[in-house]
């Protein structure tokens, strides 16, 4: 860490390539290899000095990550909710916190989970009702919160909870990190109509949590989540990782056990998305494509389809020519849930009463029955359409913005009445 | 009805109501829908003996109550709204009509008593490979690959039958196949020799379905027998289902106005906002208009001496124009409530736990089941047009 | 007028029946039948004995004009805003305005318009910013109205304007008869895209309403307009006077030139609606109906014109049994839209490049372009399918109502910037 | 343009938008929808030679501008953006590209550079009967009523063709016809022998329609004609279209955009009720959809060496796919835009005074032109099939 640094890019990647070369082994345990990476600073190298990085720009470190990925080695541990946890603290946390938690979420030592989403406040999260009350130098923690990705292996939660209820409603918040591994802390899976169970509900019952893992400062955790949002936008691209799996060595055993983890809750999000990539195929088999109504509903997918990805690569275009973001970069989201809903019923028509099975005599082992269950979740998950026409008509139209009911001390907002209760 | 209900028959939707209220809560679905035979058999006796409702529109002198297709229209609304389980549908709907249309007196006497009383339970055996309920099989001139073959001690049936509902809790099974002439109806015990009944995982737990194979069964052939009386059946069943639909979606409805009511986001309540209102507001119209027309499809049975397919003042185009109007039309309300249900409840209504999917699941089957909405609007309208041609010939 | 009142009905129309054939005379002045209808008391026998009628039932009233219709005798004049203005004068009129205008209501010599809607205030009717000033024994009064049907025959307007912009909305106006022709209001005709011309605009310069004119009392005027809409929406079967025109006799001629008149604006009506009845014509002439997926939306548009007939049918049936009305009465409307909507495209696919033409050689007199350029109209006129879904959800469903921006002092609420000018 | 337009080409857009904002306001629309020739012949000459709009996309040694399909879209949205008036689409869309492909060099040279340069207009005459553009013609088997006799002096034209755009206003008809072999293209002086040329009124009087009859005329062959160039054709004409229209219904959107901003109603806009705002949201995201595959078609056409049929590199199915793509996707968003627009604007939006129904009247017109959404969407899926056909075959 204390080397010192080459000017250019390409004088860094291939110090990279050399320092790879001497440290590398497949067989290496994965932890100690990821140690080693994170006291090297090359894991996470547009991290700062002081905190297992190397001060280099963000551009500099994804070249860095493709030596990596060249050179067929394991990088520092990125799925999940860990490197949003980093994000936050490196952007919030104080000395303490960045030196205690920054190079196990590194290794992969501990997991994290979100804590932000409760059962009364969906689309409305800064209306979140769970209360952190302040006691000697703990902050004790009732209520619930839903949509946990991952809580059932999180070590650690970042949390949103209200510390004041006499402020506005983004004001009376503040941000925790809390250890799950508590009595206070119960974590129940959540099914699903499609019968997978991809989040689950955290219940605290007098958790508690030591002053000093009170992020920034009370009243200012919406500031901070506001952080962890906007790095949860960035979707991490698990198809690299995935690949990386199949080579062999220890450590690569070691790697595919972490990524099933992480992988577990989104195995049914192709069928979510529609699967219009087996249409034409299904139309096919089951002679569909030679009806000539089913065939229009077939083309408007298509047409779809098509005309969302154009509409995609124009806004990714656009951005790379260093253009202002136009309409095109906001409509993606409300796109995908057309795309869904046509598709759903597009496989309907096409399969008919097989559309229905799910047993092992199915069509393509349930998937169609699959894709019929798991759409619904697309307009509704990451922000339901409606938020998304909101954020659509107010922020790309320029349309005034709704009416608010919601200010003034958070104890005289109407609110659930299930959510009420904490209040008191 | 004429476009509205008779006190009677209003008084009697409510004691089927109230009866399915106590006895067809969601508990009680999840419980059953779970279970392979996917109903309570003590419930069912109790619909069938004490309140009559499987023989509700059978003849007095075979048990029934004398009623018609209006008041069987209404317990399948009813059990719509509470998406009750049992084979009400397959039994009393399907198969008793088909007896009641294709058999003969004495078959009449001898089979359908304990089909109305509850006692046996019975189902219809039609469609073959996909499932598909296409023009062919809504047509007279449809050919089934299931033989009966006549012999001496009456025929042996060969042949599959694909997504035959409730024909695993079935004891008799009325099957569609080709004979010497052209198809006809058979009974068949379900206990009968080469009868292999397999059950289908469906995403609808709720309404059982299974693959029927027949190798060599003996089977009975219906007396009356003819061809144009599957196109009589589906127009029966498609009513039936009609109603059913538009009463899940009521549900639907119902359970999107409660909750978007209750639920409160940016402090005030879902419903008021506009997006959410008028969502509602077109919902319900496109409901009420399917409520028309399945009871209209209903009504129409009824005054078209549907019992005889001989009755020359019978207008059999209007009967399946409107019954296939009504099953489009409630097909895709009954979809479109439960997509907007799922949707107003928000992650919540993804979830098992809330009761959503359960009629989601009901309103996806029912929508292939009996054919795609776009079939029926196609068979709707060839009804159509041959009305317009009778017109125009007697004109 | 003074004498006996028979006891039942049957007796009613007998004695009617045998009053009609001592005074019917077919080759009568339309005026002079009318007047002594009027004196006798048969012409309006639900009003009051003190103005023109009997003080008979509404009943009673339609069995005496069902008598008058199988005689073939003409009875008073009823088309146009004439009984808008009968009702709400019997209701809100003082006995020198009943005295007034109800007998030449009654025999046509007096033709009438209502003057409520506004540039600026269509769906938000109460927010009228034509203002009445008191000046002496006359307001004076400036502003615009529009959507004013046949304006251009009237001799008396009925008019909202405000007369207090420190109330609030509702409160601040008050409801006038109106002099048409007069120095200070100018009517112009509105063009529609349809080419026909069934509004006018009204332009009031310093226009002047004698004091007594008032109708109830100043501030009261959005009340007294109420009872106007009500009797508008009783909307009037214009078939069985159409059908009378046909018939011989001097009296008739006079008839006919008199329903011209209240028939012009209407002629492009069954046009608007969507000609669902054109439909299957046209696709046999066109071969449409052999194609699969013209079929379908031919489908689509059967069903819903037919279950809306149903629908309606259903709510006249519950209305005839005495039981409240269900949601299914109030549905006519967004339904019409639907239908409308729907055989616009059907009819365009049906018609293809035909559909365009308006010319002598275009299909059935250009019927499928009127068709199309008319249709845009349904779901707007008579209340916008907004403001009908807004009164489905709120007054059926029971939703919340919207949020109020509108309270307190007129002169603070925001309006259009054109009506602002008028509140100086 | 690879999903971004370059900066001459923005350039060249800007300088087009700047032209037909000052040339082609509404009251210039007004003024020549009235009038029987429908354009401003001096606005057209400045846009031709001054602009070059007329050759943006037609080779240099004729008097082009050398660019290509990408460049002529953008002179198509534009021109859709202010319902321009004037036979560009006719004559520099149609018969230009007409001239281009079906004719040989020395036809090319003797005809196309007055179309480039504007001195000339010409059209392009396909349909006949109802005008419909069917899968008939839209495949290479079409046959058509109209014929073309070979004589010493070359051919006599004989037949109707029904709906042809800027009939009124061409010097040059380029018609299609039958001959001796298969059908061509054929050039006709619209001032020769026998052409009879009828205005008919439509509803669109933005764009002008006329039948047009030939009795024995005097026609001259497109001596490369080969059917196949009929498709590529409505390929290319469709492209156009397709751009035309987005670009229309962007200014409706804009339109209503501004309208219910400035339109109070209960005290507020009524841009700031939900139900108005989630219905403009959903209308900017169909419309950035159809001008994606609108940009995706003209790049597609751009790529595929579209002047030469020979050429074995090009996918014409591709060009064919993307082309009715965006025909049908363009069509769809054009009305939902003019509707809403209306809507959104309330009573006033029915007026004749208020601009909407100009484009209205203009998207209606494009609907059916050059064939229905529905006729797209599956002309779409056979040419997207045949691809499929065509790797695996490959493969």
């Amino acid at each position: 860490m204390q080397s010192q640094q080459p000017q250019s890019t390409q004088e860094i990647t291939q110090h990279v390539h050399q320092w790879l070369s001497e440290n590398w082994d497949a067989e290496a345990d994965l932890v100690q290899w990821r140690t080693l990476l994170a006291e090297s600073g090359w894991g996470a190298a547009h991290w700062p000095e002081d905190y297992f990085g190397r001060g280099l720009s963000v551009e500099v470190s994804a070249a860095i990550e493709d030596v990596f990925a060249d050179f067929g080695a394991v990088g520092t541990a990125q799925t999940g909710v860990r490197m949003l946890a980093a994000a936050t603290l490196l952007e919030h946390g104080n000395h303490e916190q960045k030196r205690q938690y920054l190079r196990r979420i590194l290794t992969g030592e501990d997991h994290w989970c979100q804590l932000f989403s409760e059962p009364g406040s969906g689309s409305d999260l800064a209306g979140a009702t769970t209360r952190a009350d302040l006691d000697g130098d703990e902050y004790i923690i009732n209520g619930q919160k839903v949509w946990n990705t991952s809580a059932h292996h999180a070590h650690y939660g970042l949390l949103i909870a209200r510390t004041d209820w006499d402020e506005a409603k983004h004001k009376g918040l503040s941000y925790f990190i809390l250890d799950m591994h508590q009595p206070g802390v119960e974590v129940r899976q959540l099914s699903q109509m499609n019968g997978h169970a991809s989040f689950n509900e955290v219940f605290f019952t007098d958790a508690r949590i030591p002053r000093e893992n009170l992020i920034s400062t009370a009243g200012n955790g919406w500031q901070v989540a506001m952080t962890t949002l906007a790095h949860e936008r960035r979707s991490f691209d698990r198809s690299r990782e995935n690949k990386r799996v199949k080579q062999k060595g220890r450590i690569f055993v070691e790697l595919k056990k972490e990524l099933d983890i992480s992988n577990e809750p989104y195995t049914w999000y192709p069928q979510r998305a529609g699967r219009v990539d087996l249409v034409m195929q299904r139309a096919e088999e089951t002679g569909a494509i030679n009806d000539p109504v089913q065939r229009q509903e077939i083309a408007r997918l298509h047409i779809l389809s098509e005309s969302a990805k154009w509409t995609a690569q124009r806004a990714k275009a656009a951005q790379k020519a260093g253009k202002p973001q136009g309409p095109e970069g906001s409509l993606g989201k409300l796109a995908a849930s057309e795309i869904a809903r046509l598709a759903a019923r597009v496989h309907t028509n096409i399969s008919a009463n097989d559309a229905l099975l799910t047993g092992p005599t199915s069509v393509h082992d349930g998937v169609v029955a699959e894709i019929l269950v798991s759409v619904p979740a697309v307009s509704i998950a990451g922000g339901t359409d409606e938020i998304q026409r909101n954020i659509v008509a107010e922020r790309v139209l320029g349309l005034p913005k709704e009416p608010r009911f919601d200010e003034g001390p958070f104890r005289n907002v109407q609110r659930n009445s299930a959510a009420k209760d904490t209040s008191k | 009805m004429a476009f509205i209900f008779t006190e009677d028959q209003e008084q009697f939707r409510d004691s089927v109501s109230r009866f399915l209220k106590d006895k067809s809560s969601t508990v009680d679905v999840r419980r059953l829908m779970a279970t392979a035979q996917g109903f309570d058999s003590m419930v069912w006796q109790q619909l069938s003996q004490q309140l009559g409702m499987t023989g509700v529109h059978m003849p007095e002198e075979l048990g029934g109550a004398g009623f018609g297709p209006v008041e069987m229209a209404i317990v399948c609304e009813e059990m719509g709204k509470s998406l009750y389980c049992g084979p009400y549908f397959a039994s009393a709907v399907c198969a008793a009509n088909a007896l009641r249309i294709a058999g003969d007196e004495l078959q009449q006497e001898t089979l359908l008593p304990e089909i109305i009383s509850g006692e046996k339970i019975a189902c219809l055996a039609v469609t073959e490979d996909r499932g598909i309920w296409t023009d062919e099989v809504f047509s007279t001139a449809a050919t089934f690959s299931s033989t009966a073959t006549r012999t001496d001690n009456g025929h042996l049936l060969n042949g599959r039958k694909r997504f035959v509902v409730d024909a695993c809790n079935a004891d008799t099974l009325i099957v569609v196949a080709n004979d010497d002439q052209d198809f006809g109806f058979f009974v068949v015990d379900a206990a009968a020799q080469g009868v292999s009944i397999t059950a289908l995982d469906s995403m609808d737990p709720t309404r059982k379905l299974a693959d029927v194979e027949f190798t060599d069964s003996p089977a009975q052939r219906l007396n009356n027998s003819k061809p144009e009386q599957l196109r009589l059946l589906v127009d029966i069943a498609s009513t039936a289902l009609a109603n059913e639909m538009v009463g899940g979606a009521q549900t639907l409805l119902d359970s999107a106005l409660s909750y978007t009511q209750l639920r409160f986001q940016f402090g005030r309540s879902i419903a008021s906002f506009q997006a959410i209102k008028h969502r509602l507001a077109d919902l319900l119209l496109e409901l009420e208009l399917a409520k028309s027309a399945a009871y209209q499809a209903a009504q129409t049975l009824a005054d078209n001496a549907l019992w005889s397919t001989n009755d020359q003042t019978a207008d059999i185009d209007k009967v399946t124009e409107h019954a296939s109007l009504a099953k489009a039309a409630a097909s895709e309300v009954y979809l479109h409530a439960a997509l907007e249900c799922i949707q107003m409840h928000g992650g919540i209504g993804f979830t098992w736990e809330n009761d959503t999917h359960l009629w989601f699941k009901r309103a996806k089957s029912s929508e292939v089941f009996l054919g795609s909405p776009a079939e029926h609007r196609e068979r709707m309208l060839t009804a159509l047009c041959a009305q317009s041609t009778d017109l125009r010939n007697s004109a």
